[in-house]
């Protein structure tokens, strides 16, 4: 299986290439931050985690999707869903492997990440949140391959598979929760310290998720022969849309807490994010701007027509995950630190090299989202309909247009 | 059993002798200087002596074991990694094979599985054996910090990034964990899988042990009995400088360390081992796939005994005739000897 | 009453336990294991006098007592020899205005005196219950069994900065890159840090080990700064405290601040 | 001997590897001599003996860290000689070996070994030159 | 097929990690209960003909195989020799490492379980005596080493496993270190001719070759009236008289085939394929009586005999004058003829760099050797539009291609067959990717094992194979099983037969014949082999 990798096209080769590119360019920033220190970041005293942790927070919502495809599909039986789900853990795997690298990066002292491991610490939620990123990460590496290999071998799974998906579904819920109770366990920290918080990271979770995990099969679609169905994909569109609801719908509370009880701490952030607070506003747009794509995108999405229109449904499920990469990637741990705990504010803003890093990371990510893909695609593509097999296989191999074209070269 | 344990054994005796021997002063001489020189020679000299063993035999024939589409019609893309058609070709499917084990990743697992015959990923051994050599890599780098005065520029950037997790004090490498991880991975699989540990020498698992052996003295003089790290290097460079001699203080472990890579190096030459040297020479895949465009000359092509066209036309004469096939008037009838062109025969 | 099936008393049963046990862990949880309870017999606190430190507006005498000792860096200062790249600054101690402090107080200047106008000297507050121990995911920062005071451990500190996002108070601070070249002197006694680790107050425990007093109280001409043990009821902290109110920040948020301020 | 214009050259340079040290270190000036770290003029005896700090001394120190900096402990006690020492690098070691190019360096650079103690400790020499 | 012997589900209770206790250095063949896994030794009178050493009566089964007194020291100077001349050789004794990669590469391994079949253990035979001769540690250690002394039972172990590997070269693939247990077989099989132990399979097909020109021993009359017969054949399919000249000198090119081509089934629906092909283009060929065999079981010999039977091709080219020389489909053909014949009898001097006398295309791979492979032929043919083909003509086969061992491992032929065979098919199914090129699994009976009396190896070494097909025989509903090599056409029926009943075999040219349009041709309403083509209705019904 793993041999597809070394089967392509010119395109999936110049993707990679792009991608390597990405991540020496990455490297290369990692450098120079690992020489100069994190002072290279727009972060400060103030705001003491940015883009890095706020990527980590958005991923760990991303890897999200797996549980939603795999939910309905095991536990109910949906059996539109059995092409995608393997999709839908192997895009669990490459986001938790960029949770996993943006706190990494993010560290003032990396060399000393395992004393993390060497001297746990039983009070600290970051130990959980490890163990349970790292369990998720696992569950759905194994799992995962499991099930391809099955695929591949046109055999049904083995038996202990089973329990570990069973697993998979609570542990998929515990990863938003500790990672929501990394913030929400604050004193001091109003804007994070609510008791929805893991709830809105659930919901937030399962609209980004599910809306990048469409967006990917879309693109899969086009440039290569594998097709989940587009019945399926609508029908993740479907919970896309009610998560998203919901996750506008957390957001108003807590403008409605904020607000109404006029609890200063409780108004600040949101009055900083959404209007600005003493002359700082930075945000103010972006924010405004993830208002209203996602109030926009969920209405649309609410229309059938915009769902059957392959392009206004992408375009849709696009406004929902930059909305909420937003509200969780930029604005909600920005808003956290914001004002600062003495009611000053300082604002952030990443800085280039912050940003070369964070797309290093993503370009790792990517590549092992690609090579997971590449795989499953292979595979996939093997085993296809007589017809639809043997158009894939004239196109990878040599139909003579193709072969004159490379040779032409 | 006996085949595991007889190696293990002379391994750990190896290191006892060492260890002895380095804890007399009158016999520091013979493991710190005497036996390392003789290793060194015995190996240099049996490395060349098995090369050039190889080397002395010719290749008479192109037997490119070719993986990939030949280059033939221009329009049709050849491989040229997986089936060189020309010497840049080979160049890189060598350095393929050399630098990331190229062939042992296309390993897979065959099974039956009721009636149908299932391949699996079998990326392990792939994994475990790069992960081993180089590991090994690195630690022989890192150890020219031994060898070399004053220590050159890449030792102490090698050593960084090796021992970039602060562990320990002195931190530990990660090339000294993967190595061990990688050589008990190794060893197992010679025990737990069937057919590994039925074709398994002696001569597979005392090289493991000796390597494990010599990680393991080299492990417990870094982080548990420290020896005179200043002593060790002042050894060493004695010996590189060809004034060797043995300072005070060199700790005994240190003596079983240099007993186990003095064996390893004596045994190198000897052994499978020498496929470090033999897999640049493998005529499977370091020749061109170029049989039919260019001709490969075999220096030892001696003449054959051939039945000739005229012997046949002989004795087939009447049936030709019969048959109408037209015959050749013009013929010398001695029998023939297949020549040997283009070679000494 | 209708009985309940064994079934329904065993589930009921099992919530009361697995509630109560939660309970448990999550306080567990909450709490540092190492946190002394009543029976330390060291409780070291600082006592504040602001009016006493209004005195003297210009007056820096325990910031860079404290900041020279501790060899704490000073990153682009300007002309005054002030921080100007405030956001990197390192501070152990150092001074903010009413509303900064407490500014949950914000708004009532009736309550507080004239502590309005004065300032407020910051630092580390050596809670009690300290929420930066609480999240360090290494115990590189930790509450000393033996006498309440937090400690940092620079050797241990992963960077990852959860403490700062754990502190209520804004006390800790960043290396955000190497500070060895902006420490204006050093004092060779005590090392500087590396970059990538946090570091903040320690109540000069290495000077208590010596039996001297924190520096920064031993700079303030004023005596605008107390320090001692609370448990001891003949030391001076304790004295005063039992006298005069003192507010503490963010006493709402159950960190048990030992950094009392003292209301004129 | 057959292919000999790969061969050859080929043995030579693996040759030519194992002599590498040797040239490089006459090419680099001979062999240094083992270093001599310059003793303390005004001690004869350190916390223990010369041969087990000589061994041991980073462990010590860590141990030392340790204890100061995690146990409030910031004595010790020499089994070698049974004196006390008040644990600190700096206030300690550094008192007697004030000179670190000298006595630390001149065998962290022969072996090739850079700790990173000097990244926060202070070398009170180098900081008041 | 046999209806006694063991059914197929016996046959695939195969134990792979079930191992002997007992350690391989004891030589251990029982021939008596391995009846069917071995074939009989050679006739004496073809050793005699060829005048080979120790021609006699024996059998396998014997105690004593009549070896000659002195036969160890004929084996021990025999292998000093090939250490000597080959380097594979010396270096493949030294340098395995018993990674074990290539375990459960081996069909032979995979079908039989048989842990001597793994191709380390089959290289460790003739290792373990290599040791105890040629290193140190063996003579001194012995069996610690891994070493042991060439006894009789040693020898007969030989005999059992080089005569039960094809020579298929798929370990070599998987190797680190690319040790070919090919060239392994080679040398044991050399020194077993040395004492007159080998099998009546491949010496008698030498024998025969080397006095009538072909294996099957088919003499210039009924070579000719075949041929004829195949024209009278096609000209019933097609309605167009083909000629095929016979030893004509002055022509262009010298068509050399496996002579099963034109004797065996099915074979000769390729040859009518061939002949179909020629005509409709044109080709000024001529075929040769002498040279009338492309496959060469010397190679299954020894190196001197597969130049003394390969030495005919290019004195009979130079014979008649012809410019370069095509080859018809074969396997270990085009092993000899691409790996070997110009270095054992070449400088091809007399002959001109191939050119295709239609296209133009200049074959540039075969410049020196001077032959073109069919298959890279009619590509080109094809490609530049000088033939015509109807695909719809196939349309009655669901059709996989079986990658020939040695065209796939020994010349990197893989995509020329694909390019005709999908120009030539509308239904064209690939076996799953662990057993199709590079990695293509053997038929089983190659390297002269495709006779009788070892049925039940063959069976069991081509199981991997035969299970691919059924894969896609199960899956797409494959019927055809196509190939291009004269042993796989040959020993590929009786396996399909035996394991996927209802595949046929045929090799790509066939169904290139069948596509072919031609020039005055009748509507065919049968393929090559006779067989209805589908009608227009049943094709609409199959859409």
């Amino acid at each position: 299986m793993i041999d597809h990798l070394l089967h392509g096209g010119p395109r999936y080769w110049a993707w990679l290439a792009f991608l390597c590119v990405v991540i020496a360019i990455g490297f290369g920033c990692y450098y120079y931050q690992l020489d100069y220190g994190l002072g290279v970041t727009g972060m400060s005293r103030d705001v003491s985690w940015g883009f890095y942790i706020a990527q980590f927070t958005f991923l760990v919502g991303v890897a999200a999707s797996g549980v939603m495809v795999v939910l309905p599909y095991y536990l109910h039986h949906y059996k539109m869903f059995g092409k995608i789900t393997i999709m839908g853990e192997f895009l669990a795997v490459a986001a938790v492997t960029m949770c996993v690298l943006f706190v990494v990066v993010d560290l003032g002292q990396p060399s000393r990440v395992l004393n993390v491991l060497l001297y746990p610490t039983l009070n600290s939620v970051m130990f959980y949140d490890i163990i349970v990123l790292s369990g998720y990460l696992l569950i759905n590496i194994v799992v995962g391959w499991t099930m391809l290999t099955a695929e591949s071998n046109e055999l049904p799974p083995p038996a202990w598979v089973k329990p570990l998906i069973y697993i998979s579904i609570p542990w998929a819920i515990s990863i938003h929760t500790v990672t929501a109770f990394l913030y929400s366990g604050l004193p001091g920290r109003d804007y994070w310290l609510t008791a929805i918080m893991a709830p809105r990271f659930l919901a937030s979770a399962f609209a980004s998720g599910p809306a990048l995990l469409i967006l990917i099969a879309l693109i899969l679609r086009r440039v290569t022969s594998f097709d989940p169905g587009l019945p399926a994909l609508r029908k993740i569109g479907t919970i896309v849309t009610y998560a998203m609801i919901v996750n506008i719908f957390f957001v108003l509370m807590e403008f409605f807490t904020g607000f109404y009880s006029q609890a200063p701490g409780h108004m600040a952030s949101l009055q900083y994010l959404f209007f600005g607070l003493d002359g700082y506003g930075r945000l103010v747009p972006f924010m405004w701007l993830a208002a209203v794509l996602g109030i926009g995108a969920v209405i649309a999405l609410l229309f059938q027509r915009v769902k059957q229109d392959e392009r206004l449904f992408a375009l849709a499920l696009g406004a929902i995950f930059v909305a909420t990469w937003i509200d969780k990637g930029l604005g909600l741990i920005v808003g956290g630190f914001t004002p600062n705990p003495l009611g000053d504010i300082t604002e952030y803003a990443p800085t280039l090299p912050e940003l070369g890093v964070t797309l290093g990371v993503y370009g790792i990510g990517f590549l092992v989202l690609t090579v997971l893909y590449k795989i499953t695609v292979g595979v996939r593509e093997a085993q296809l309909s007589p017809e639809t097999a043997q158009q894939a296989a004239t196109a990878e191999q040599a139909s003579p247009e193709q072969l004159v074209a490379e040779a032409a070269h | 059993m006996a085949k595991m344990l007889y190696p293990f054994l002379i391994v750990v005796a190896l290191a006892l002798v060492g260890y002895a021997g380095g804890s007399l002063p009158a016999l520091q001489v013979v493991f710190g200087i005497i036996i390392p020189y003789i290793a060194m020679a015995a190996f240099v000299a049996g490395f060349a002596y098995r090369m050039l063993g190889w080397v002395r035999s010719p290749v008479p024939f192109r037997i490119t074991t070719t993986a990939g589409q030949q280059r033939s019609l221009p329009w049709i893309k050849a491989n040229n990694l997986e089936a060189p058609a020309n010497k840049l070709g080979v160049l890189g499917r060598m350095a393929l094979e050399v630098l990331l084990f190229r062939s042992l990743f296309r390993n897979t697992s065959a099974g039956l599985r009721g009636k149908r015959l299932l391949f699996g990923e079998e990326k392990l051994l792939w994994a475990g054996g790069l992960l081993f050599h180089y590991s090994f890599l690195v630690i022989i780098l890192r150890h020219t910090r031994f060898f070399l005065d004053p220590v050159p520029f890449f030792v102490p950037w090698l050593q960084a990034v090796d021992g970039f997790f602060q562990v320990g004090v002195p931190a530990m490498y990660i090339t000294t964990a993967t190595i061990l991880v990688a050589l008990l991975f190794l060893f197992a699989r010679r025990v737990v899988m069937p057919q590994i540990r039925y074709i398994s020498l002696p001569a597979d698992y005392f090289p493991l042990f000796l390597i494990l052996g010599i990680g393991t003295t080299g492990v417990l003089m870094r982080h548990f009995f420290r020896v005179d790290i200043e002593a060790v290097k002042e050894l060493a460079l004695s010996l590189v400088v060809l004034q060797p001699r043995i300072p005070a203080n060199v700790g005994p472990l240190f003596f079983a360390h240099l007993a186990l890579v003095s064996s390893l190096l004596v045994y190198f030459p000897l052994s499978k081992l020498m496929h470090m040297g033999g897999i640049f020479l493998s005529p499977t895949r370091n020749l061109t796939n170029d049989n039919r465009r260019r001709r490969h000359v075999n220096p030892w092509n001696y003449p054959v005994p051939t039945h000739s066209y005229a012997e046949w036309q002989e004795e087939f004469k009447e049936k030709l005739e019969m048959a109408g096939i037209p015959l050749d008037e013009d013929l010398d009838h001695k029998p023939e000897m297949a020549a040997a062109r283009g070679g000494h025969a | 009453m209708r009985r309940l099936s064994r079934r329904q008393f065993l589930s009921i049963g099992g919530l009361v336990v697995v509630g109560a046990s939660a309970s448990q862990v999550m306080s567990a949880l909450a709490r540092d294991e190492k946190a002394p309870v009543a029976t330390a017999t060291i409780r070291y606190a600082m006592v504040i006098d602001p009016a006493k430190c209004a005195q003297d507006p210009t007056c820096r005498d325990c910031i860079d007592a404290c900041h020279k000792i501790h060899n704490v860096p000073l990153f682009a200062p300007n002309a005054q020899g002030e921080e100007t790249d405030k956001a990197h600054e390192i501070k152990w101690i150092w001074k903010a205005t009413f509303e900064e402090a407490f500014d949950e107080q914000e708004g009532d200047n009736y309550a507080t005196g004239g502590m309005k106008e004065q300032p407020m000297m910051l630092l580390c507050n050596h809670c009690d219950n300290p929420p930066c121990v609480r999240v360090c995911p290494t115990q590189a920062t930790w509450k000393r069994a033996s006498d309440g005071i937090v400690m940092m451990d620079f050797h241990r500190c992963i960077g990852c900065r959860f403490c700062m996002s754990g502190c209520p108070y804004g006390s800790r601070s960043f290396n955000f890159r190497d500070p060895r070249p902006f420490v204006q002197e050093i004092n060779t006694s005590f090392p500087t840090r590396t970059k990538g680790v946090v570091e903040k107050c320690n109540f000069c425990e290495e000077r208590l080990a010596q039996g001297q007093p924190p520096a920064c109280v031993e700079a303030c001409r004023q005596k605008a700064l107390v320090f001692g043990n609370l448990e001891d009821p003949n030391s001076e902290a304790h004295k005063i405290l039992a006298e005069r109110l003192a507010l503490r920040r963010k006493e709402h948020l159950g960190t048990r601040p030992q950094a009392y301020y003292i209301t004129s | 001997m057959y292919d000999g214009k790969y061969i050859v050259p080929g043995l030579l340079i693996f040759l030519a590897v194992f002599f590498i040290p040797t040239a490089y270190t006459y090419a680099t000036g001979g062999p240094s001599q083992p270093p001599k770290p310059a003793l303390p003029a005004n001690e004869t005896q350190c916390v223990e003996s010369k041969d087990w700090m000589r061994d041991n001394h980073m462990q010590l120190l860590v141990q030392w860290r340790e204890d100061v900096v995690r146990n409030n402990d910031r004595t010790y006690t020499s089994f070698t000689y049974n004196k006390q020492y008040k644990k600190s690098l700096t206030n300690t070691c550094l008192k007697c070996h004030d000179n670190k190019q000298d006595f630390c360096d001149s065998c962290h650079t022969y072996a090739g070994v850079s700790p990173n103690c000097w990244d926060c400790h202070n070398v009170p020499k180098e900081v008041s030159s | 097929m046999p209806e006694k012997g063991p059914k197929p589900e016996d046959l695939l209770r195969v134990e792979h990690n079930k191992l002997p206790e007992k350690d391989w250095l004891e030589p251990d063949v029982d021939f008596k209960a391995k009846h069917g896994n071995y074939c009989y030794p050679s006739k004496p009178k073809m050793l005699e003909y060829l005048g080979m050493p120790n021609p006699r009566q024996w059998r396998p089964a014997d105690d004593d195989w009549k070896l000659p007194p002195d036969w160890q020291e004929i084996i021990y100077k025999g292998m000093q020799e090939r250490l000597d001349r080959f380097r594979s050789f010396k270096l493949f004794m030294d340098i395995c490492v018993r990674c074990g990669a290539c375990a459960d590469k081996c069909h032979f391994f995979i079908g039989s379980g048989d842990p001597k079949n793994m191709p380390v253990m089959r290289a460790e035979l003739l290792r373990s005596v290599y040791r105890r001769q040629h290193t140190t540690a063996g003579k001194v250690l012995g069996k610690f080493a891994g070493a042991r002394d060439l006894t009789e039972d040693v020898l007969k172990e030989w005999f059992y496993y080089f005569y039960q590997c094809t020579e298929c070269r798929r370990c070599s693939v998987f190797c680190p270190y690319g040790i070919d247990t090919a060239e392994i077989t080679m040398m044991g099989r050399e020194l077993l001719n040395l004492v007159g132990v080998n099998i009546n399979w491949v010496m008698e097909p030498v024998a025969n070759c080397y006095r009538t020109g072909n294996h099957l021993g088919i003499q210039p009359h009924t070579f000719k009236d075949n041929i004829e017969f195949a024209a009278d054949d096609l000209a019933d399919i097609t309605g167009v008289k083909v000629e095929v000249p016979i030893n004509k000198k002055g022509a262009e090119i010298l068509f050399v085939t496996p002579s099963a081509d034109y004797f065996g089934s099915p074979h000769y629906y390729t040859f009518l394929g061939y002949m179909a092909l020629f005509h409709e283009i044109g080709l000024d060929y001529t075929m040769s009586a002498f040279a009338s065999e492309g496959g060469n079981f010397g190679l299954f010999t020894s190196h001197e005999m597969m130049k003394r039977l390969n030495a005919k091709i290019y004195a009979e080219a130079k014979r008649l004058g012809v410019k370069w020389i095509l080859g018809g489909e074969c396997g270990h053909m085009w092993r000899v003829l691409h790996q070997y014949m110009d270095t054992m009898n070449g400088p091809a001097d007399f002959l001109e760099e191939p050119v295709s006398p239609l296209t133009g295309t200049r074959f540039e791979n075969a410049t020196s050797t001077k032959m073109v492979h069919i298959s890279e032929f009619t590509a080109d043919l094809l490609r530049e539009g000088k033939i015509k083909l109807d695909p719809s003509r196939n349309d009655h086969f669901r059709v996989t291609y079986h990658d020939s061992c040695n065209p796939a491992r020994a010349m990197g032929l893989f995509e020329e067959p694909r390019y005709l065979l999908r120009s030539s098919c509308n239904n064209f199914f690939e076996m799953p990717e662990s057993t199709i090129r590079e990695r293509t699994f053997c038929c089983g009976s190659g390297s002269g094992l495709g006779t009788d009396e070892n049925l039940e190896a063959r069976l069991r070494g081509g199981m991997p194979r035969a299970n691919a097909v059924q894969y896609v025989h199960e899956k797409h509903g494959v019927n055809l099983l196509t190939c291009m090599c004269a042993i796989d056409k040959a020993t590929l029926p009786p396996l399909m037969e035996y394991w996927v009943p209802g595949v046929e075999v045929a090799g790509v040219h066939e169904l290139v014949g069948n596509a072919l349009v031609m020039k005055g041709e009748g509507e065919r309403t049968t393929d090559l082999r006779g067989t209805p083509l589908l009608t227009k209705e049943e094709v609409t019904a199959n859409v």
